[in-house]
């Protein structure tokens, strides 16, 4: 029986919903999917090579580029490897606000992803009202840290700044706002027939599947694994924080859409509590061989001014070794493994970045799916391309 | 006098007119069939300018919804609100270079967007704007309005045949097979209202609709007629021939300047056609207690067309299997039970 | 997609998701009209790096922290043994504004202005030397 | 049964082929290339260990050797450990692990990729990140870095 | 009915329809062969439409044009290979013309033994739709069950050829 030849189709690096320049070659009998092949590398900038000329410290802005629609958690997951690697911990104030902040990026991102993915499946009013919201949370972070996206707002032990008077006021009132707002959101799209069956049994990934391909975060809790960093290594503050860690039971996209939307809720909870908690007390660790001096008293105190020199031109001296932090990234597990000789410079940096790992079972579960199915699994497991090509 | 004559009674109007050209003609010896001609050109000239500008101003009422809808503005520096928006459109479209592209078959190429635009206008001749004024009164109107709508279909998977373009391939198969399966359930929506209405002539349904709307006495049709007519226009949530998302803009992906402005005024004049059909069908035409027949009617029109942009900006897009199975599981058996169940009532 | 009866229920949900749209239509819009109405950022926004020439003790540890290498600094040993800055350019195309080097510099020569418009036609014109670094704000295109 | 016991009770198990090299904030454990696929077998089906899932593969390239770095973790008693195979510089060569995890395919190709590191029995081993026609792996010392792009203003 | 505008658009159809009818056949091009099937089918509708016979039109318009013209189309461009080859043409136009003449000379020699009846007063003989349904399910009751049997029968079949191949995209995982 002579079969329609099949297509094979670019969805290429150029495509209005591949979430940044991602080409999926796809083979197509029809409207079905026989085979499909991601192939990467267009946004791949050599970021490991670039770490290896670069000290630590000056390395933090860069990490801002990995996974750009979550910065803040980019930044403290490198600079949380870092303190791992020099045995120090930020204090308690610094903890509060890096919790903070990096909850809020949590959502933001959420934001993003869920409006995206709304995008993608045609419902272009849910990107709006995604984006309006999200739109407080980045006036925050520029009142905190002077950038929308590209923050570069914490600092190997501890942050730079300290919250700005109206900061805490101005985050409280978000959180009155943001409830409601995702209760729209769930009336738009939770039950509504055709979001359910787009989505219901689409993309299914099964448990020991997800645990054999590497996925984490969000998608690996959506398939029933009840697997959360902050949980399980509660670095910072989080243990004395109380939030609970959303699981889906089928690990189809519906699920991996009903853990976001959960999760949103239980960062809203962290900060608020985060807020309530927050100690005075200073930002920074104060550690002469890590923490910068401040210039007010520069020009008389002099080895005050011979030490600043010291770390900025030598940087910090970890002892050698090497050390892997993985932490609870909004895309996944975002880890850094770190190899130091002893120098200011690292030896080697290797970026264990979730949406890399994550992209290895689209082959596995997009055979057999629809083209309008490859959309809903690529947008279901939100990647972003700054952080696979790294 | 004269005003409220041209509001209230638009036939006598019309005829008067009519009278008065013939009188012209008859002193001036010119045969009658000239006269008929010229009144003919006349009306088909108002029917395309009265299409033109509403289609105009539909694609602004679109971009001004939406953006309401998204808490946006929508168009607001040409003119005060966005008002010259069309017109810009239209310029930037007119002006923009068309491609030539190999492998395009060019006779269909350039023929689909015309013919899918006539198909579409073609509807607009047995819609009663008002009692006298139908172009032409038929006993089928309702026939002929279906008979023009399945034609436009065709040639928009023509069009995206010919662009020699897998993604408007996939597109106009999409298309081809939606707006066939919908036509279906369409036709016996409708069909369901000709049998409380009694004939198929569209002024006949709307003079049976002076007690009570249909829309009352036909709930569930009205309801699978708006779906099977949002299905009918690619648009709401059946928009799967140009899915952005997915297959770029579908089978419009190789059309350019005016071509695609002719696809693109072809859809909304579609749009335009289905709210007229829908106010004609279900909400009384031209019947309204006190403004005169010709605003009740824009009003609803208008009116329609907001309730299918507001669908079209709340719902994701369905895929193209669930839409098969939605229509011939969910849709045609209701539309069934409709015909039926109407049927039994009128007999008892 | 298999509507069995239970599912009818969900139409009540289609309503609801017109409900929510219906809902936004009246809100107030949040957009701003941008060249003409304009946000004004806040005060701690890294926009433009300020260069102040007195203050600038031509130590170049900004040029040498800078992860892009975006500055370029010259510098002469003034007449009592004192450094001075021969020629200070900051390529604000390079500059990924991080705000490390208005950090660390040890006298605070450097400082963060709130102009983000830095599109220019040439290249030339994104690279700001010592005049243009100071005080003046850029010129913005579309006013 | 803390991370030492393990590092301890490799070693008894793999007399001189496995040697702990680090413990202080992470367990690394140096492998010999023949064990390397015995080892990770033991590691994720014996009860007690039962290390399955795999974090990432990478390579460090020490100038004479490169070492292979293999992270494990272990969900159900949250224990995590590195295993280091070296191999020589020139003809880089490791059994693939795409047969225990899954997960290893793209981490082995990236190390192929920027390190040049073969792993045999990998299902296709091209390059990831960089086009196919680039010549060199970018992660090794060798490789020049100071090619600043030059200015062509 | 025998006014200017009658004479008129009788010969504008009747041109439409037997020069479309002939770029049918003659096309090469397949798809483009599809497209004058339309305007063939159209030019038909509008000939019945002129015969006072509205009914007949709009049903020939919904069902040719709109369905099986459709229906050509997907034949046409879903077979690979089928719509980009150009047809050869077997050019003995001899035996065209001999056989189109006899063929002819036939026809017109039955048409003009025929006494034609008077077209009837334009406006008197149109059906009304209620005497059409009297009709269908009065009189001629047996034919129309009959065809729907058939049709039913035609639906059928081609649901069973469509569901033997349903799974194509899963067979070839």
């Amino acid at each position: 029986m002579q079969t329609t030849h099949e297509m094979v189709v670019n969805l290429g690096p150029q495509h209005p919903s591949t979430h940044g320049v991602m080409k999926l070659e796809v083979v197509m009998d029809g409207e079905y999917i026989v085979d499909c092949k991601p192939v990467i590398g267009q946004l791949h900038r050599g970021m490991e090579k670039m770490a290896e000329g670069m000290l630590y410290g000056q390395f933090i802005p860069i990490t801002d580029r990995l996974d750009y629609l979550s910065p803040a958690c980019n930044n403290l997951s490198y600079c949380l490897a870092v303190e791992k690697l020099l045995g120090i911990e930020a204090p308690e104030r610094g903890k509060y606000i890096r919790v903070i902040i990096a909850e809020m990026q949590r959502i933001a991102n959420h934001l993003v992803a869920l409006g995206s993915w709304g995008l993608d499946l045609g419902a272009w009013t849910i990107l709006l009202y995604t984006f309006r919201d999200r739109e407080m949370l980045l006036d925050l972070f520029e009142m905190f840290c002077g950038q929308r996206m590209t923050l570069n707002c914490f600092r190997v032990g501890g942050t730079t700044y300290d919250l700005p008077d109206g900061f805490v006021e101005k985050a409280r009132e978000f959180l009155e706002v943001i409830p409601s707002r995702i209760n729209d959101y769930e009336a738009l799209l939770t039950k509504n027939p055709i979001w359910m069956t787009r989505l219901r049994d689409v993309g299914v990934v099964s448990a020991e599947d997800a645990l054999a391909y590497g996925l984490t975060g969000p998608n690996l809790r959506a398939s029933g694994v009840k697997w959360d960093l902050r949980k399980v290594y509660p670095y910072e503050v989080y243990d004395r924080m109380q939030f609970d860690v959303p699981v889906g039971s089928r690990g189809d996209c519906l699920d991996r859409y009903y853990v976001r939307i959960q999760e949103m809720r239980q960062s809203c909870r962290i900060v608020q509590q985060a807020l309530d908690q927050l100690p005075p007390g200073d930002i920074m660790v104060d550690m002469p061989t890590i923490a910068l001096p401040n210039k007010e008293e520069f020009p008389n105190n002099f080895p005050e001014v011979v030490r600043h020199f010291h770390l900025l031109v030598q940087g910090y001296a970890p002892p050698e070794g090497e050390v892997y932090l993985g932490y609870e990234n909004p895309k996944g597990e975002l880890g850094f493994y770190l190899v130091s000789d002893g120098s200011g410079y690292p030896y080697r940096l290797k970026i264990r970045s979730p949406s890399f790992i994550n992209m290895q079972i689209f082959p596995k579960i997009m055979r057999g799916a629809m083209l309008a199915d490859v959309i809903a699994i690529l947008a279901s497991f939100d990647p972003v391309l700054g952080e696979i090509d790294r | 006098m004269w005003l409220y004559q041209f509001f209230y009674q638009p036939g006598e109007w019309a005829r008067g007119i009519y009278q008065v050209m013939e009188n012209w003609a008859v002193r001036i010896g010119m045969g009658i069939q000239w006269i008929q001609l010229i009144d003919m050109i006349i009306v088909a000239i108002i029917l395309i300018a009265f299409i033109f500008l509403d289609v105009m101003f539909l694609t602004w009422l679109e971009r001004k919804v939406a953006g309401h809808i998204q808490v946006r503005h929508g168009p607001m520096r040409t003119g005060p609100h966005g008002i010259i928006q069309p017109v810009a459109d239209a310029i930037k479209l007119l002006f923009k270079e068309p491609m030539a592209l190999p492998g395009v078959d060019n006779l269909i190429y350039l023929i689909s967007p015309l013919m899918m635009f006539v198909g579409a206008m073609l509807i607009y001749i047995v819609i009663p704007f008002s009692p006298g004024w139908v172009v032409a009164p038929m006993d089928y109107g309702l026939l002929f309005a279906f008979a023009a709508s399945g034609l436009s279909s065709f040639f928009v998977m023509a069009g995206g045949w010919s662009s020699n373009n897998k993604w408007s391939l996939l597109g106009g198969m999409r298309a081809a097979a939606m707006t066939l399966s919908y036509e279906v359930p369409l036709i016996l929506a409708a069909i369901g209202v000709a049998l409380v209405s009694g004939g198929l002539s569209l002024v006949g349904i709307v003079e049976s609709q002076a007690g009570m709307w249909n829309i009352i006495r036909q709930p569930l049709a009205a309801v699978l007629f708006l779906v099977a007519s949002l299905a009918e226009m690619n648009r709401g949530p059946f928009d799967l021939a140009e899915a952005e998302q997915e297959l770029v803009a579908g089978y419009l992906t190789e059309y350019s300047g005016m071509r695609f402005a002719m696809y693109y005024l072809g859809e909304y004049t579609h749009l335009l056609a289905g709210a007229a059909l829908f106010t004609t069908l279900f909400l009384g035409g031209w019947q309204g207690p006190l403004l005169p027949p010709i605003l009740w009617f824009l009003i609803k029109i208008h009116v329609m067309v907001f309730v299918y942009m507001w669908i079209r900006w709340t719902y994701p897009r369905i895929r193209i299997d669930h839409l098969m199975a939605f229509n011939w599981k969910f849709v045609l058996p209701l539309a069934l039970i409709n015909l039926g169940v109407t049927g039994l009532v009128l007999v008892l | 997609m298999a509507l069995g009866l239970r599912d009818v229920a969900l139409v009540v949900e289609l309503l609801r998701g017109l409900g929510v749209t219906l809902r936004h239509l009246f809100k107030p819009t949040v957009t701003i009209h941008y060249p003409t109405e304009r946000r004004e950022v806040y005060e701690r926004y890294r926009g433009l790096v300020r260069w102040d020439k007195e203050k600038c003790a031509a130590c170049a540890l900004c040029a040498r922290f800078c992860p892009v290498k975006a500055i370029t600094i010259q510098t002469d040993d003034g007449e009592d043994g004192k450094k001075t800055v021969k020629y200070y350019q900051i390529d604000a195309a390079h500059c990924m504004y991080c705000g490390l080097c208005s950090e660390i510099c040890p006298v605070g020569a450097l400082s963060h202005s709130p102009y983000h418009e830095l599109a220019a036609y040439r290249r030339e014109d994104t690279i700001y030397a010592q005049e243009r670094l100071s005080g003046a704000p850029p010129i913005t295109m579309y006013r | 049964m803390n991370l030492c016991e393990i590092g301890r009770e490799l070693e008894r198990r793999y007399d001189g082929l496995v040697r702990v090299v680090q413990e202080n904030p992470d367990l690394v454990v140096e492998v010999a290339r023949e064990k390397l696929l015995e080892v990770c077998r033991f590691l994720k089906d014996t009860p007690d260990f039962e290390f399955n899932f795999l974090i990432f593969i990478t390579a460090v390239d020490r100038v004479d050797y490169l070492e292979v770095v293999y992270c494990l973790r272990s969900m159900s008693n949250f224990r995590q450990i590195m295993l280091k195979v070296q191999v020589p510089a020139d003809n880089p060569e490791v059994p693939s692990l795409t047969g225990i995890w899954p997960a290893a395919g793209f981490d082995e190709r990236e190390t192929y990729d920027l390190l040049g590191v073969r792993f045999s029995g990998h299902p296709d081993l091209t390059r990831i990140l960089l086009p196919d026609d680039w010549e060199g792996h970018p992660l090794r010392k060798s490789y020049p870095v100071d090619k600043r792009p030059v200015r062509t203003y | 009915m025998d006014g200017l505008f009658y004479q008129i658009s009788f010969w504008v159809l009747a041109v439409i329809t037997v020069l479309s009818a002939l770029m049918v056949t003659t096309m090469q091009n397949l798809t483009r062969g599809v497209i004058f099937l339309v305007f063939f089918f159209l030019g038909i509708g509008g000939l019945y439409f002129l015969m006072q016979a509205e009914f007949l039109a709009l049903v020939q318009v919904v069902v040719y044009a709109g369905a099986v013209a459709v229906l050509f189309a997907f034949v046409i461009m879903l077979t690979p290979r089928v719509a980009e080859r150009e047809i050869k043409q077997s050019l003995n136009l001899g035996a065209g013309f001999i056989l189109a003449a006899l063929f002819l000379a036939l026809v017109l020699s039955l048409l003009l033994g025929q006494p034609w009846p008077e077209l009837a007063a334009p406006g008197a003989g149109t059906i009304t739709l209620g005497q059409l349904g009297q009709a269908l399910l009065g009189e001629y009751l047996l034919p129309f069950e009959l065809v729907s049997v058939v049709l039913l029968v035609a639906l059928v079949g081609a649901v069973v050829i469509a569901g033997r191949n349903a799974g194509r995209g899963e067979r070839k995982s």
